[in-house]
């Protein structure tokens, strides 16, 4: 039962990607720019809670630390850095640039203080394992599922049942607009980039528990995350968390006809020429 | 005979709203135009559909009797027909010269093989461009400004720059959109006096216009339109005459 | 002083990735991030053709920056249908394609192994194997390349690519072919990249796919916006600040545990200042 | 001016050599996702050298070590390669990874400069430079011994392998490829993983599903990981691999309980590895072992040519190296050819200590 067994750890992937692409759906969806340093966050987030937790914390507290640790340092990014660029008129390109640039900081600073080794939290409970439906899968996974449709639905009831999600939607829809009508986008900017900063604490501190800390692994989670979050639609994020899912199953089972280095060579591919094929371009505006 | 400009049957509906809907109508040739109705009535849909901008879901557009359906932008510049947007869309980094300079339907240098492999030609051909480039300015009244980045151009300055710039296209069929919106006094003055010196040396002009003062002092024809459909069309006093466009036009909807 | 010369022969080699990169992003505003795949084609492209085939050094320099003029049309192809934030996905997405290819590829490109002992530049007779030696190819690829460059930016060419990236409708509707225009730089650029990438390949004599990753493809772009973007002079004094800011930044004294990582913080840092108080970099245009 | 500065230099060369630092370089990945081995490759060496120095050096000269960072990029090594040699006139570069390693192996050789390898195992270092000098034996030694242990030994006829994507992966693949089935094994599946990435969970479920008897499995970081991964998925195979198991926080994990793997053989003194832990606040693994061997080795050739009032120079070097051939370091490291020959051992893991089955005395 190979492809069982593929499905289920597909879907189990998926739930952390599908947080990644959620809390990365928000931000994007509002501000537009493709915000890199997302990458440091989420790895900011686990070695935050790491910490803690060497420091006597019980699990939730340190996650708890963690996740409102993420939340400052997201609005922070925003308010001190993204927010002058964008006072200065900076373009999009500017602003990358300086999140790229923002990325080699914190990753950095987290391999001086923590070093590159491959760092555990030691939970022994984390690798304790349960039979379901035919696959072995450890407390770490299915806490993981567990947290991927809650972060989803939690991001969901934000976005369409509170005030702030709905002023965060309409800044989303028409930045212009929501200027002159008082929704003060920028506040709104912050106050998304310090949520979608939090929620992407969550993966980040659950990948590692079941894979290891490493202080530069975030991009290319990042990047697979971004791909679902266009491809499901910028703004969507039911979109998002689908198409997460459905990529990391299809990555799964790709094994089961090719070599598994192509997976992400193929994923990427199929991206470019989605792009190619779905264009939001030069004059639908 | 066949009109100059002839639209036919234009049908465009986005989503759930006609932009516009079977809307005909013709321009005679080196005569001023003036499209008016409310906003919203189609008027730039229109010129989106004439310049190829905008494929139309049905309808024709015909110029000089050659038929311009299915043409790109580009094209339908190099049968004679220029346009203006309403929201300017000049190269803010570039000097009102250059601005003139990429108008211009001269392609020598253009391309990087011949940028490379022939500059001294480049260079010849460039150094003539620029005196093309500059006599044009000075026919919009822009020669001491040549040099003059357009982000520090004032308004009305950019609006002539504007029409400077698809003069230098070459076309005869200019298709001008508001061009004397926010303008007052001197700068108003101003460009109507270019549009009468224009229609003076042999162009056509259809100039989507809101000002009503401004339309009975320049147009020859005054094309009524309204939910993107031509309701009216004649002579600047006949349109003004009538009292149900006026009610259109001032009261909003019908 | 092979230091001083190999750090010239790289920084020139780099100058031409430069103008390649600068050419896409700062002129055109094409939001490339995969200039380095491009410029790892040129490299493996050359290595193959010296080691398994009788070409001389300069056919197969050539043969590769044609390929690379392709191949670059092509990947800049999405940024004429999708829009800037889009295209930097896209382009992420093309970067790590092009690293997985040059990974896996083990028959092309010797996968994670890299190809080791690309013969030596013979020319007339002559092998240029010293960087000493080495430097008059790449100073002769730079000068050419500037040239090009300079030649491209005062004729009309470079003002209609500047009119672009302030707003390709308004350019169509003077009845000029954006699409043409687009094409055009980015044969150019690819040129430019594929001929690097020979130059490169020769000169180290090894290629492997860690030269022309995504960390690769993102110091490019640095040295463009810190040089300063759409000036040549940006282009070409970008490569030479940037390859020596780690020899700079080596001379801060701190604890050798944390001085490796300390100095890439540093130079992240210093990307965010420029962002914030520079973004025109030290001798370029405001991006 | 000239006179003085001429002077200078006179007086500079004729002071006695003992009062000379004798500088080495390295250049070594000590940022980027490869710097998890670079660091300890390099905390290997510095203690090797304060150790020494702390003794008052070599031969009366204190040691100077010059770490330059190549973020594991062939460019950027062998720019530094050319700095550490131009400006600091080092005679030996102690460098890791394969890639860097083969970018410089031709200018060690036209610069007669000294390219130590202490950690990377890949084939094609064997013979890269005669200047490149590696002081753990290639892979393709250590896994043939694997190969017939399993066959020969323990009975194990089908294998699948897991492999890094990179060089020292790919070398693994191939060579426990042609070792296994020349021992008269069979390998039934190979899937890699890519380079920093943890997750091994598909490509283990793959391999799995064919089988095996064995899967080995070669990769340089996230031991532990892997085994709290096979473990879970309740592997009927035997998971082999080489000197890589050798990482304590993979002894101590009690999922790899039954690991069997080559190794190596390096050992330090308890003290030793005390010290280490206490200086830097890791663990005295495998590469930092190595490291310290491998600037131990360059140690004693440096001494060696003082003694014989020779200037230290890479040809010097390289000739005191084939001279001495033997060196007693953490390891017996013989010198027949550029690659050196050490004992190697065949341990198991059982009840979180490696245990010794067999030990191969080098050919």
């Amino acid at each position: 039962m190979l492809w069982l067994n593929l499905l289920i750890n597909g879907l189990v992937w998926g739930c952390a990607l599908g947080m990644v692409a959620v809390s990365f759906s928000l931000i994007f969806a509002t501000t537009r720019f493709f915000h890199v340093a997302h990458a440091a966050v989420y790895g900011l987030g686990g070695y935050v809670s790491w910490s803690a937790l060497k420091h006597g914390l019980p699990e939730w507290a340190a996650l708890l630390v963690g996740i409102v640790v993420c939340g400052l340092a997201g609005a922070a990014i925003q308010k001190l850095l993204y927010e002058r660029l964008d006072r200065r008129g900076a373009t999009h390109l500017v602003i990358l640039i300086a999140s790229l640039g923002l990325s080699a900081v914190m990753q950095n600073g987290i391999a001086a203080i923590y070093t590159s080794n491959v760092l555990q939290y030691g939970l022994p409970w984390g690798n304790r394992t349960t039979i379901i439906g035919g696959a072995l899968l450890t407390n770490t996974q299915m806490l993981t599922v567990v947290f991927g449709i809650l972060s989803y639905l939690g991001a969901m009831w934000f976005a369409h049942r509170t005030v702030l999600g709905k002023r965060m939607r309409a800044v989303a829809s028409n930045p212009f607009l929501a200027e002159i009508t008082r929704l003060q986008p920028r506040q709104v900017h912050i106050a998304v980039m310090a949520i979608g900063s939090a929620l992407v604490c969550i993966p980040g501190v659950l990948v590692p528990l079941d894979l290891g800390l490493q202080p530069f692994g975030g991009v290319p989670i990042l990047l697979t995350a971004t791909i679902a979050v266009i491809a499901g639609g910028v703004g969507s994020i039911s979109g998002a968390f689908v198409l997460a899912l459905v990529i990391a199953v299809l990555q799964n089972l790709s094994l089961l006809v090719m070599p598994g280095e192509w997976s992400i060579g193929i994923t990427f591919g199929i991206f470019v020429i989605f792009m190619l094929f779905r264009p939001r371009g030069l004059f639908t505006g | 005979m066949t009109a100059y400009l002839q639209v036919t049957g234009l049908n465009k509906r986005f989503g759930g709203l006609q932009a516009l809907r079977d809307c005909s109508f013709t321009v005679g040739q080196g005569r001023i135009t003036c499209l008016v109705g409310p906003n919203g009535a189609g008027k730039t849909t229109i010129f989106n559909a004439i310049t190829g901008f905008l494929v139309p879901d049905t309808g024709h557009v015909e110029f000089q009797g050659r038929s311009l359906d299915g043409q790109s932008p580009q094209q339908i510049v190099h049968h004679g027909i220029a346009r203006t947007f309403q929201n300017l869309r000049l190269f803010a980094d570039l000097t009102a010269r250059d601005n003139v300079l990429a108008g211009m339907q001269d392609h020598v240098g253009e391309g990087p093989l011949g940028a490379i492999f022939r500059p001294f030609h480049t260079a010849r051909a460039l150094a003539a461009k620029q005196d093309a480039a500059m006599a044009v300015l000075a026919h919009v009244g822009l020669q001491d400004r040549a040099s003059a980045l357009v982000r520090n151009l004032s308004y009305g300055e950019q609006k002539l720059l504007c029409i400077a710039r698809i003069l230098a296209t070459g076309a005869e069929l200019l298709l001008l959109d508001e061009p004397t919106s926010g303008l007052s006094g001197a700068a108003l003055t101003e460009v109507m006096a270019l549009l009468r010196r224009l229609q003076a040396e042999g162009k056509t002009l259809l100039v989507v216009e809101h000002n009503t003062r401004v339309v009975q002092q320049i147009a020859d024809d005054v094309l009524f339109l309204h939910h993107g459909h031509l309701l009216a069309h004649g002579s600047p006093a006949e349109i003004i005459a009538d009292p149900k466009l006026a009610e259109i036009y001032f009261g909003g909807t019908l | 002083m092979d230091f001083l010369t190999t750090y010239i022969v790289l920084a020139e080699i780099y100058v031409l990735l430069g103008l390649s990169t600068n050419l896409l992003v700062g002129i055109v505003g094409i939001f490339s991030v995969s200039q380095a795949a491009v410029f790892g084609v040129g490299a493996y492209l050359t290595a193959f053709l010296l080691m398994h085939t009788a070409l001389p050094f300069p056919v197969a320099v050539l043969l590769a920056a044609a390929f690379c003029v392709g191949l670059n049309i092509l990947v800049t192809l999405p940024s004429l249908r999708v829009s800037g934030d889009y295209f930097v996905v896209t382009s992420f997405g093309i970067q790590l394609l092009a690293t997985a290819v040059f990974t896996n590829w083990t028959g092309g490109t010797g996968g994670a192994n890299g190809l080791p002992g690309v013969p030596a530049p013979l020319i007339l007779g002559h092998e240029f194997t010293e960087p000493t030696e080495f430097i008059a190819l790449t100073t002769i690829g730079m000068a050419l390349g500037c040239l090009c460059f300079w030649l491209m930016m005062r004729a009309p060419f470079g003002a209609l690519l500047r009119a672009i990236r302030e707003d390709e409708l308004a350019v169509a509707a003077l009845g000029k072919s954006v699409l043409g225009a687009k094409v055009s730089a980015a044969a150019l650029a690819g040129a430019f990249a594929g001929s690097a990438g020979g130059l490169y390949a020769t000169f180290l004599s090894f290629v492997d796919p860690s030269s022309f990753d995504l960390d690769a493809s993102i110091f490019l772009l640095t040295m463009v916006v810190v040089g300063g973007a759409r000036t040549l002079a940006g282009s070409v004094l970008g490569p030479f600040v940037l390859l020596a800011l780690p020899q700079i930044l080596a001379l801060i004294d701190i604890p050798t545990s944390i001085a490796a990582a300390a100095r890439q913080l540093i130079y992240g840092l210093l990307l965010i200042v420029f962002m914030l108080f520079r973004p025109q970099g030290l001798l370029g245009e405001k991006l | 001016m000239l006179r003085i500065s001429t002077i200078a230099l006179a007086l500079a060369l004729a002071v006695p050599a003992s009062a000379q630092t004798i500088k080495l370089g390295a250049v070594l990945p000590l940022t980027g996702p490869a710097a998890v081995i670079g660091m300890q490759e390099q905390r290997g060496i510095q203690f090797a050298v304060d150790e020494v120095n702390a003794k008052g050096g070599v031969a009366g000269h204190k040691i100077e070590m010059l770490f330059e960072d190549n973020q594991a990029k062939p460019d950027q090594s062998v720019l530094l390669f050319n700095k550490l040699v131009d400006l600091q006139k080092v005679p030996a570069v102690f460098t890791g990874y394969s890639g860097p390693s083969l970018a410089m192996a031709p200018l060690a050789g036209r610069k007669k400069t000294l390219l130590v390898n202490g950690g990377a195992q890949a084939d094609a270092l064997d013979k890269a430079s005669p200047y490149l000098i590696n002081t753990i034996p290639v892979l393709a030694g250590e896994l043939e011994v694997l190969a017939n242990y399993l066959v020969a030994d323990a009975g194990k006829k089908t294998a699948a392998i897991l492999f890094e994507n990179n060089a020292a992966g790919i070398a693994g693949r191939d060579d426990f490829l042609a070792s296994f089935e020349k021992a008269g094994g069979k390998v039934l599946a190979q899937e890699p993983v890519p380079f920093g990435d943890t997750n091994y969970r598909p490509a283990l479920l793959k391999l799995a599903a064919t089988s095996p008897d064995v899967v080995f499995v070669v990769i340089t970081s996230g031991t532990p990981q892997l085994a709290d991964q096979v473990r879970q998925i309740d592997a009927k195979f035997t998971v082999v691999g080489s000197t890589f198991f050798s990482d304590p926080e993979l002894i101590a994990n009690p999922n790899a309980e039954g690991f069997t793997h080559t190794q190596v053989l390096i050992n330090a003194p308890e003290g030793m590895a005390a010290a280490f832990k206490a200086k830097y606040g890791t663990e005295f693994d495998f590469f930092p072992k190595q490291y310290y061997n491998a600037a131990t080795v360059v140690m004693t050739c440096v001494e060696k040519l003082l003694k014989d009032g020779k200037p230290v120079t890479g040809e010097n070097l390289l000739a005191a190296l084939k001279e001495i051939k033997t060196f007693k370091g953490l390891t017996t490291t013989v010198f027949n050819t550029n690659t050196a020959a050490t004992q190697i051992n065949m341990n198991r893991i059982n009840g979180k200590q490696d245990n010794l089955l067999k030990v191969i005395a080098p050919k």
